[in-house]
């Protein structure tokens, strides 16, 4: 089956942001992407982890969007100018899809 | 009853030997966890009922008084991170950001500490006005304003965005709208819920006290090193000024002695859920996890198991 | 007591309030939220407690009334989907597809409200028979497969498969299970589960009603746009119509007057967990946002505020 | 009444049947689900009220006989993988160190099971000591370190490690804090929990059975080839080698009838929670499907439905 | 440590269909495959989150199978059938592996 | 925005060997890694779900750290050496990050 090359973007967003992360990438008209839950983890803020928390004010989930190339640019921009003053990071990698308009 | 044995009754109570167990498992690195999903719906059960409780009791209780009661909770609210604010930055090497965020901490309150103080009451026969839960539900807020000015202008940062988070934040609504639908059905409404919101209900704060000494035991494991003495005495010295300053307005204003407890209880007591949230979207510079383990490791557990007894012995005394 | 005093009592009642209370949350967009896994498992024990108290009151029923409600039910279940599509293609630009996968939702039932509405009965005096549990087991799925005979042939899809996923769905299983297990027991085994299915029961609703209020309020945020008029209106009409054929078939095969109204509830209610999940199976190319956001936000709400108390009124009168 | 109505009775109460439905909807495949989250909070639940309820009870118990109590059951957690492992390897071609891990499950015990013969026993009137739950505590980890000696020493396994991690296991500390809670606070705590840790009680453990039947089912069904047969008999004769092993320890040192019955149902349980942990870290080459599958579609049911009357009714007659 | 390259196939699947992804996946002997929860999105059918929900209908999972690319092909065919008359994403990407054997 | 390639170890490891492994990540002075719940799954040792488990013996969880090119041969040997005697597998990909110096 013949597949297209994309960009897979992939971010780890505290929660208290996250809200403000998928209203800035519908904005951008992302034609989609995922949210997942993370439990634990560490980083430069030190680590953390879920057990048994009530407050989600500690917490990450990871986001992953499929999008094209053509678009990248624009939108790294303004996701890496939200995350970089929270705590999360951002990576981007390739990704082959099938139906590449969808994208 | 002497200050000595209340503060024992309250020490050999199962909800604050269920806490010390949690902290003790945690200490002890056991992997003991009330999942996630469910601790989080404990404390919305506990801020169901406490609300609705409230409500039902507003039969008996003077609109006048409320709003005045609510008013100067606004008021503690708003100004106790002055106090916090100056006194960490005179006696640490806290950041002015940071500073801020503490202290918006310690305006604001917690629930779960008003929730043990209100069953503490009951116990010993100090029952509290209905409207404390309107007052709890007052004082969340306007210490995250203080925060705001103290910490100076942020770029990039949208206030009216915040208020709007902050205002329909879930337990604020929760427990306005549990304290409304009680106060509406009275003691109709109150026989549809009695076996699950008042039988059941100390069983489930041992539980989840349970849960709470676990998660303040963690946290305190993982941020040991990074808090200083002169912050952690803070985390112990805020809650005696805030309890005096509550203890003040409530003779004033002539709180009755359990209703006074309360209020000492709520300025004494320091957020971990509604203001670390709001202070990462409104001072995302501020670093997290000093405020939070300060909150629910250190001051959290001083009021359960000292604060609470001697708050109510004081306004039983001064009030009484 | 009136109709009108009826309606009253149900809105003031708790559940009632705490699912207004859900719905204005999550218009105002709060970020209050009942986990996920504990709505679950809220709607697994309501589930168990009404099957289970449904089998304890076999003892007095007739079997042959049982047999002949049940029957009642599934024909009620195949036939108000034709219905449905009918006024549907008829008013909407709604395609075949989509039209039968929304009316497939409108033959199956509610488990919740038939649970909000034995819960209003028993509270008006107005029990129900046991083997309404039953019937409400037995019309989850006959209106699915009128929704395939109504949508057509599609390509690539296996009848068989789908029949054993539907059968073996959990709640039918649960529904049917708990009940046979009450009907085994009887009283014994209603004093082991007492406090906890009977006196307990009507606080958990509350719980979970205040869930179901943020459900379908956000499903109404997300989905305001994609709703046309005619396609509402059918959310609306739809639980009447179902309603008056439950009352017909209810005083043809003379089902007392709690036992009908509880017939009527179960035809004006509509599938938003069996039935859902079997269309996207089934259907895939229908979109499943419109039935849902129709079953969950329009009709649920309809019956349980307006409807329930209506049906009882209405069943008093008719069948009493 | 006599063993067959003792069975009988056992046979027919909510809990069992509802360990049954919740076997036969795995058999059948149905998705019904208890949340994970939620299975965990319950069993912690029930983890807490027993270890409560035990040390409530320490007031009337002498502590010399739970001291012995407790050095019985150590012995025979000890001493019973040796057994297995034995039998295991003479009658099947299971190797080693897959012997070894199986054999630490069934000298270790199922807190479930023990608290299912606890309420059973109260419902025959043949209630046992508190200082039961020491003993269940105490026969957690022995078999762990039997497993170890008879698999002999494996590369790179850090014991001291292995040691901590047990001790600490959350089950372990939950219900040796929730005894220690209970002793401490005796009556006056009780009264604080009695509507949920003793009235509620029996209904949870409905609901936790109906989960246990679901996992219990869906192990069997994953697993229904990989189990030889030789090791199935081993999941239905070390039970009975155990209770009788147990039998006789309770007969020596002069256990009640319920206290004995409980003893007997310890050594007859086999672990799915702690042990299975422990041996993916000292026995990562141990297949840990084999074991769980063994302990929980096997043990866990045959003990659940026909060991626990059986051993009462014994233990009546030969301790009575 | 020598790697060799291999694929990850990775499916973002509405949870009624999961089952039967996974049973095709077992028909197709894989040698393995991993399912996560994913917990809101949005994509050409609208946004969803799990916030409360109590029915699975309308929620997603992601699945993601490490494979050989000499099986891709024929797997990518038979999955992308399934699909893509459902609600869902396939991309696949490329990643390195220790034990070349295993997978 | 300019970005550099960093490598994405990914490890899916049986929940007992969790702590184990992350202690043995901190141990490394990984820069950060992320761990996410798996609900179901297949491999050598059969399949696995987390439906109504109360033990997490049985459970897989995933995790993910972005590293430099120059530390993944360490961390791979380290990782390798502790979960191919366990329940799991791990895989290594390429991703694109903004702020380099932090990996
Ligand atoms: N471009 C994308 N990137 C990441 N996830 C996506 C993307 N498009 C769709 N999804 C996910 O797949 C689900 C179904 O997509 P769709 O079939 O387009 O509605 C969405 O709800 C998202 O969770
Ligand atoms: N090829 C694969 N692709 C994705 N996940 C896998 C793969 N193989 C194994 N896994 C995951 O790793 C777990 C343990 O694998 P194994 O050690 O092969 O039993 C499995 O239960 C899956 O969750
Ligand atoms: N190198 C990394 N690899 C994977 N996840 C990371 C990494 N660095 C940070 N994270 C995740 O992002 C969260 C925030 O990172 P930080 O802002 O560095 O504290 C951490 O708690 C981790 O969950
Ligand atoms: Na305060
Ligand atoms: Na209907
Ligand atoms: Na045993």
């Amino acid at each position: 089956m013949e597949t297209t090359t994309k960009k897979r973007l992939e971010i780890v967003i505290e929660a208290p942001v996250l809200e403000r992360l998928t209203r800035k990438l519908d904005a951008l008209k992302l034609s989609g992407y995922t949210v997942m839950p993370a439990v634990s983890g560490r980083g430069r803020n030190g680590s953390w982890s879920r057990k048994g928390e009530i407050s989600d004010s500690q917490r990450m989930f990871v986001l992953f969007a499929v999008l094209d190339e053509a678009a990248l640019a624009k939108v790294l921009d303004e996701v890496y100018a939200l995350v970089s003053s929270q705590i999360g990071i951002v990576t981007v990698s390739d990704v082959e899809v099938v139906r590449a308009e969808r994208f | 009853m002497g200050l000595f044995d209340l503060a024992l009754t309250n020490l050999v109570s199962p909800p604050i030997l269920f806490f010390a167990l949690g902290l003790v498992a945690a200490l002890i690195r056991s992997d003991l966890a009330v999942p996630e999903a469910v601790a989080k719906s404990l404390s919305i059960f506990l801020i169901m009922a406490i609300g609705f409780k409230g409500g039902v009791e507003m039969a008996s209780a003077s609109l006048s008084d409320a709003a005045m009661a609510i008013g100067a909770g606004i008021l503690i609210s708003f100004a106790l991170p002055f106090i916090s604010f100056g006194l960490l930055r005179a006696t640490s090497r806290t950041g002015r950001v940071d500073a801020a965020a503490i202290a918006a901490h310690y305006g604001s309150i917690s629930i779960v500490t008003f929730i043990a103080a209100s069953d503490a009451g009951n116990a010993m026969g100090l029952a509290a006005a209905g409207f404390m839960v309107a007052v709890a539900a007052a004082m969340e807020a306007p210490a995250i304003f203080s925060g705001l000015i103290l910490a100076g202008k942020q770029e990039g940062q949208s206030d009216r965005e915040l208020f709007r988070e902050v205002a329909v934040n879930g337990s604020i609504v929760l427990l306005v709208g549990a304290f409304l639908i009680g106060w509406a059905t009275g003691e109709t409404g109150r026989e549809v819920v009695e076996p699950l919101f008042y039988d059941v209900f100390r069983g489930v704060l041992c539980i989840f006290l349970l849960d709470m000494g676990l998660v303040a035991g963690r946290g305190l494991v993982r941020q040991a090193g990074a808090l200083q003495w002169p912050v952690i005495l803070h985390g112990l010295y805020m809650p005696v000024i805030g309890a005096s300053l509550g203890l003040f307005i409530a003779w004033i204003i002539g709180l009755a002695p359990g209703t006074g407890a309360l209020l000492m209880t709520l300025s004494a007591s320091a957020s971990y859920i509604a203001v670390p949230a709001a202070m990462r979207l409104a001072l995302p510079k501020a670093k997290p996890a000093v405020a939070l383990t300060l909150s629910l490791g250190v001051t959290f557990p001083f009021n359960l198991v000292f604060g609470i007894p001697i708050y109510f012995a004081i306004a039983r005394a001064v009030l009484g």
